[in-house]
């Protein structure tokens, strides 16, 4: 399990977090990895919130449920409310800091703002967000290279949707530079 | 503050003061109102028991203010029978969506309807299964696309939707059947009176009442809320015209 | 003077009601509520006739109509 | 009260009343349609009503709704049937509500035959229907059990807020026996007095019969609740009866309902031969008498446990789970509507000591 | 073939495809309702058919039906909907037909919850439905393990002649792992060929296919037949995996499905901190590996057996059944769609061996 | 011995030379023969699988011909539609009494109709559940005395009788639905041309179809043979009147 | 001429036959069959017309019809 | 079990066997005894044989079912085929010979040949063959006394028919004098 490495994304319905995980997912499997994705499904209808935890290990994963996740990405305050004292100690914590104007206040794990809304909306898409988010995790990790996670990007829109891709691309670098620069100033 | 006395629209009692769970636009919450505000006017609520089936409103027994059983999958005629054969002197009624009642449990609307049994159904038309995410109803639309039926509801597999309002109404036992929908503010009128009609009715001991509600599910037609309404209104309406089908009242005249 | 109140928390900002109102006087408002929804408002309340079609139409039962005394009515309810 | 002869069906079906049952719903099917035929003149003598449902499935939710309403319930059908009652099973003891259901057993699996049998053994006590909950299980062997069980079930379904069920093989319901009822019939029971039936909320917060509990804590909740009725059940509601057992008995025979007594001729009769076996018969089958069969079963001279059931073997896995391993337990059985006879039962006993005739 | 990331509803409706099977009859419920989902578009690609019954009474009926063809033919839910499936799966094992059903187990009684659960062990196992029949059972604990017996699910339907099911709990359909499946896909069965479908009667005599016996000794032949083929199932179909079982081992967890994948985090954490654990995990849920749970857990040096479910306990009682009081069986437990995490369990063991954390 | 080129009038080849355990003068034995004759005329025996239901003709595959499944009760439009759709070359029916089809399968012969399954129904109405000893049936008259009713049908308490081929009738999908009788030869020749219609537009792979016979049970309507002919022409076919209610050869034109 | 046949085994004696021959020859015999019924037999066969008509009505299928070449036919079967 | 008595009535549907097996159970518990009365109830559907088993005890009785009962009144050949080598040896067989002209072939039993049907006609009804039959039992065996039997008939049949009442008390004359003759006979 050493080699193991949990991330969940956690946000409301429409936040696209499910996407940013199974993203996560595909690209660490394409690097020959092990994974799980597994969403923490709701009620039979729609609304609340939404969550998945993506399990990245070099050998068999065992439980697929994560006592303590490594890291979480947090798109709202709910979610931040319900797994930021989840995190492992000495884990990571992602607060998307357009929505959500609070830190977790630990100061066992290390915690990074990013205004993932507000970039995506500079990048083109507010519904990008999502892809801000898991670029600036996936830069701060290191987990998956972002050449595969590009590629597995543009496989899994397919050639119809150019123009998203265009934006997504475009959020992948925006996420990348920040997560490089909380880095620096953490 | 404004002088309550001179409020001319507010919160029926039988209704909660709660935030339901339903996506917005929904009109599920219009047809939740119109049974509160019946029970309401007729002063009902104290005696009423509501059963409420297994899908979209399956949490409805939070925002009445009356008793209520909660029912398995397209069951509830089958408890609200065997409640007031036990509690003549109650109120009750079922509330159904169209995979409810016309799938699952067509064979207890049926013969509920056709014993007589002296409770009244709100029957939720809403084309499709919200609750499980929008697959194919036995009243989905031909053509109408459903996360199982992706190319549409080809009606040479699938059928036709059935119409349960004139299926009903053709049953010789005496009751009330009609059709209404939700979709502008005379039809809400409209479907208030009917409503309204189907629990005095019962008030009244005289029979089975079943008012259909054209309904709409925004999330699963994959549509605004204001779309799904002129989608009702254009693909559903035709296929289903609004009107009283079945009426002891007319029957006895 | 007929006038509605909009309880913003139980809005879920569907727009029905801006739809349904024949004075044209609500509108969406640019701040989101508890539930994250853009709820609804009245932006011409003095236009108001109290005519209660906004609030039949709500789904959310998230409009109270008043009537200062002086309104005509539509239709029996 | 003077003794009467009755069939099986029509003596529960009056036990039914004297309980204070007045609501039955009911569909038909060989070998219990007389409960039916019987009640529907009978219980609007009493007052009470019949429902003659479109089907099990139908019984089964009728049986449900009528349920909340706090008075006493109850259905019988016929193994196919009750397999059609199992989801509303499940919801009732889901949402704690009292209903006694009787179930006389024929010969399965799927149409099979109308002949006595015992092979819905694993289905009322391991329960049917999805999820964790129980249901108590009573097993008469003759047409006055039948009655005394029958106004226990209703008891203990108020008792415990839990559907009790009673099952027979087509015997019980189809051999007439003589019977007395109890002088005194119970009253009808008051909703009002219930404190969880609906009423209509009239001076009070309104009340809601559920099983759907979408906060996982909260459902998790309500079946540590049902765990709990089952622990009680345990501790308060075994019964049992035990028949020539003595500390001489070479085999002990494990027997339940009319299987039971055909057990004892051959006890008897193999008494009069000089073998000594003795007889444990669960009267309840769930919750099972563990312990007094454990306990019987290591006495010194029992060599062998022998389960006889009208099945291929069911109840015997239960048997094997109490006694542990300190006995060889061995069954004996007959299935498809064949009832052993004491004489098979008398050769399996023989076989099994290695007697000859 | 490549590894491809899939949900597990998703991939197993891709294994049964891969299996040969086109025929698939289903009804909505979460959380498995992605299955038919998925099938309602991949099934026309390969010339197969999918149905959306109205209801799960009718499916199960439905899949009879299809079973009679004698092409392969499954079908999915989740517990109440099997619950209603009851009635349908005790006539098909009765006119031994083969088919292949998928408990996606969610939380119950009732109408329960929708999160991941265990608690239709008994239902699956003991079989809710009348009668003295069977099923094999079979429980996956990875996406690539439902995909795999889902494959042999068919086979062994096959095979006996006899319904197989599969269960998992919510999370076996809700994860996304990579799986892979065989190269060469099956090619559908050739009804002609069975011996037994239902084909038309050109050529030779007609043929039946029913449970129904009227003379009750030929419902016992018939009887006996099944029990015959629990006895191959029991003989060849025992299937199961050993986790870090050594001579080390003071504790022997006991669990299957996801649940079993837990324990061997819990296990691995365990070794670390210097407590040796093993795991039994059964794949085959019914025929049960009796047998082996016996032999380790007599061994020197295990104090316990801890079980561990997503339930109250039920197969805690095979596990008891088993063990035969050789060694003290104890319980752990969530229910409701409370997944118990590697560090309950921990503390459970922990806590059997008074251990301090 | 006679010449057997003169025969006018033998058994039918799809019917086996068994005796039945059919009461004297109970008329499902006339229906199979006429089911036994479409089949034979249609020269479809040899790919046919019947379904036979739970009811008195439970016992139907020993006397047939061809291939037989065994439905649980009220269930085989089910097993029929999971029959038809894995082979849709063969033919297949469904022959069910009133208990079987109107009561518990109610929601099952619903909606295989809907969907336009391509088998056949032989919906066979006597007015009681004939295997189980004579309880009230959904089709049972107004006063009939039964084992569940023995002072009569009360409607007030359980309904007018269901007319199975009207409610059928009103589906939107195409269908043949019909009711005829047996009660006297005139009868029997016209069943038998429709009952063979409905074979034949399942042979030409058109549609659903569905022929209600009323039909007698002399047994438990504590009847003689021909005083049940008397009282099915003179108390059930007023209620039940017969007629062709659906035709896809008629919607076309 | 034209005859009819009956299997008296087949046959249960429901009768409905004697009431449906338009020539009224067919009556039930006094002897019982295997199975303990009084069968139908015909007591004036040379008045057969041939016309199927107790055959038809036969539930039971105990009735042949011969026609040996000279009779009209009443209806299409 | 030295104090209990079996007999098995058994016959076609219509004869009347089931009635004549409940009042013998009837009678016997009025005088006192332990009775169980159990048809073979046969398949969902008419036609067919009938017979039903009446056990009379002193004590509790076991099993109800009996593998060999102490006697048998058979009132149709198949009954004889299937009851005739049942029987206990030493027992009682009570053969219909208006309608069976064979015996049971066996010579450690009683037989006896009782024309109950044409004793019946004469008396005024055929349908009283299982009056006649059940008399010839008991006046043979003295299972029960004729007093409390005939109370039980009329009890049973109740006011309404007096002259049902009749014809079966002469049926009863008539199969109690039968039994008397052929006891003398055998
Ligand atoms: C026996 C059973 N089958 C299936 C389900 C899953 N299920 C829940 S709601 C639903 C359909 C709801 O659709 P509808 O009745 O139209 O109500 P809506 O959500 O559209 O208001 C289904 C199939 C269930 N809970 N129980
Ligand atoms: C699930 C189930 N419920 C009930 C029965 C008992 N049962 C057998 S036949 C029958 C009714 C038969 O009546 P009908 O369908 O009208 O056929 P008929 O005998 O009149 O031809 C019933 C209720 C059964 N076998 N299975
Ligand atoms: S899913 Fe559809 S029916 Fe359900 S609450 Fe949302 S809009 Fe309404
Ligand atoms: S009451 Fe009428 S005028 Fe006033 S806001 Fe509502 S809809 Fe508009
Ligand atoms: S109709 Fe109601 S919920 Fe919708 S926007 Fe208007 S106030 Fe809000
Ligand atoms: S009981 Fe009725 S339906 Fe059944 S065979 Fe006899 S007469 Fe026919
Ligand atoms: S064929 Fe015609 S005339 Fe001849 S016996 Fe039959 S019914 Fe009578
Ligand atoms: S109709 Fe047939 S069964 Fe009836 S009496 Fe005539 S020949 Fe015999
Ligand atoms: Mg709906
Ligand atoms: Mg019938």
């Amino acid at each position: 399990m050493a080699d193991q490495k949990e991330v969940v994304f956690a946000g409301f319905g429409g936040q696209g977090v499910m996407t940013a995980g199974q993203l996560l997912a595909y690209t660490a499997m394409e690097e020959g990895k092990q994974v799980v994705w597994i969403p923490s499904y709701g009620p039979e209808m729609r609304g609340g919130t939404a969550n998945c935890t993506v399990v990245v290990s070099d050998s068999r994963i065992g439980s697929p449920i994560i006592n303590n996740p490594m890291s979480a990405c947090v798109f709202n305050r709910p979610s931040l409310d319900k797994f930021g004292s989840m995190i492992r100690k000495g884990g990571l914590l992602l607060i998307n800091s357009s929505l959500i104007d609070v830190t977790s206040g630990r100061d066992d794990i290390t915690e990074m703002l990013v205004p993932v809304n507000d970039i995506a909306i500079k990048a083109g898409n507010a519904k990008a967000a999502n892809m801000v988010m898991l670029a600036a995790y996936v830069a701060t990790t290191g987990i998956v290279t972002f050449e595969t996670l590009k590629r597995m990007l543009r496989e899994k829109l397919g050639t119809r949707k150019e123009e998203l891709l265009e934006i997504n691309l475009k959020a992948f670098e925006e996420g990348r530079k920040l997560a490089k620069k909380v880095r620096m100033q953490g | 503050m404004a002088n309550e006395a001179n409020m001319i629209f507010a919160r029926p009692e039988s209704l909660r003061e709660t935030i339901t769970h339903y996506c917005p636009g929904c009109t599920h919450g219009i047809i939740h109102r119109l049974v509160a505000e019946s029970l309401d006017e007729l002063g009902l609520r104290e005696r009423t028991v509501g059963v409420a089936p297994v899908g979209c409103s399956v949490l409805m027994y939070n925002y009445f203010n009356c008793d209520f059983l909660e029912a398995p999958h397209g069951r509830a005629p089958a408890l609200a029978t065997g409640f007031k054969r036990c509690r003549p002197d109650m109120i009750v009624f079922t509330y159904q969506g169209d995979g409810d009642l016309a799938s699952i449990g067509m064979g207890e609307i049926i013969h509920a309807a056709n014993r007589g049994e002296k409770f009244t159904t709100i029957f939720v038309n809403n084309a499709i299964y919200g609750m499980t995410g929008g697959q194919m109803a036995p009243t989905t639309m031909p053509e109408q696309k459903t996360t199982t039926t992706p190319a549409g509801r080809d009606v040479s597999l699938a059928g036709y939707p059935i119409r349960i309002a004139e299926l009903l109404a053709t049953l010789r036992t005496p009751a009330f059947v009609a059709r209404t929908a939700v979709h502008n503010p005379m039809r809400v009128v409209q479907a208030k009176q009917i409503i309204k009609k189907a629990f005095r009715l019962q008030k009244e001991d005289r029979c089975f009442s079943l008012v259909e509600v054209l309904s709409t599910c925004p999330t699963n037609w994959g549509m605004s809320p204001a779309d799904s309404i002129e989608w009702l209104k254009e693909t559903m309406q035709p296929y289903y015209p609004l009107g009283i089908y079945k009426d002891p009242e007319k029957e006895k005249a | 003077m007929p006038g509605i109140r909009i309880d913003k928390n139980f809005c879920k900002g569907c727009e029905l009601c801006v739809h349904a109102c024949p004075m044209q006087i609500i509108s969406m408002s640019k701040d989101i509520n508890l539930k994250g929804y853009f709820y609804a408002r009245v932006h011409e309340p003095t236009r108001c006739i109290g005519c209660r079609i906004c609030a039949i139409t709500c789904p959310d039962v998230a409009i109270q109509v008043l009537n200062h005394g002086t309104q005509f009515t539509l239709f029996q309810y | 009260m003077a003794k009467r002869l009755m069939k099986g069906n029509e003596a529960i079906g009056e036990a039914a009343i004297c309980a204070g049952a007045r609501n039955y719903f009911a569909y038909p099917i060989t070998p219990q349609s007389e409960v039916a035929e019987y009640l529907c003149w009978r219980l609007p003598e009493v007052g009470g009503i019949f429902v003659q449902a479109e089907s099990e499935v139908a019984v089964g939710n009728m049986l449900f709704g009528a349920a909340a309403s706090g008075k006493r319930v109850f259905t019988t059908s016929s193994s196919p049937g009750i397999s059609l009652m199992q989801e509303a099973i499940s919801y009732m003891a889901g949402a704690h509500l009292p209903a006694v259901i009787l179930n006389i057993m024929r010969g399965g699996p799927g149409l099979g035959g109308i002949l006595p049998s015992q092979s819905d053994y694993f289905q009322a006590t391991k329960t049917g229907g999805h999820g964790d909950y129980r249901v108590i299980v009573l097993a008469p062997s003759s047409v006055q059990e039948a009655v005394d069980l029958m106004i226990l079930a209703f008891d203990l379904a108020d008792k415990y807020r839990n559907p009790v069920m009673m099952i027979g093989d087509g015997m019980i319901g189809q051999m007439m026996e003589s019977v007395e009822f109890p002088e005194k019939y119970r009253e009808p029971n008051k909703p009002e007095e219930s404190g969880w039936a609906l009423t209509g909320a009239k001076g009070r917060d309104s009340r809601i019969i559920k099983s759907l509990f979408l906060d996982p804590e909260k459902l998790e909740e309500n079946n540590l609740l049902l765990a709990e009725k089952c622990k009680k059940f345990m501790a308060n509601e075994i019964r049992h009866e035990l028949y020539k057992v003595s500390d001489r008995n070479r085999i002990l025979i494990a027997a339940y309902g009319t299987m039971a007594r055909i057990c004892q001729t051959a006890i008897d009769e193999l008494e009069a031969e000089g073998v000594s076996v003795g007889l444990f018969r669960p009267i309840s089958l769930f919750p099972f008498p563990e312990k007094v069969i454990h306990d019987e079963a290591v006495k010194k001279n029992i060599e062998k446990v022998l389960t006889v059931e009208m099945s291929v073997g069911q109840m015997v896995e239960d048997i094997e789970r109490c006694v542990q391993g300190r006995k060889p337990v061995e069954f004996y059985g007959r299935t498809g509507g064949i009832v052993p006879t004491p004489n098979e039962v008398k050769g399996k006993v023989r076989e099994l000591l290695k007697l000859t005739a």
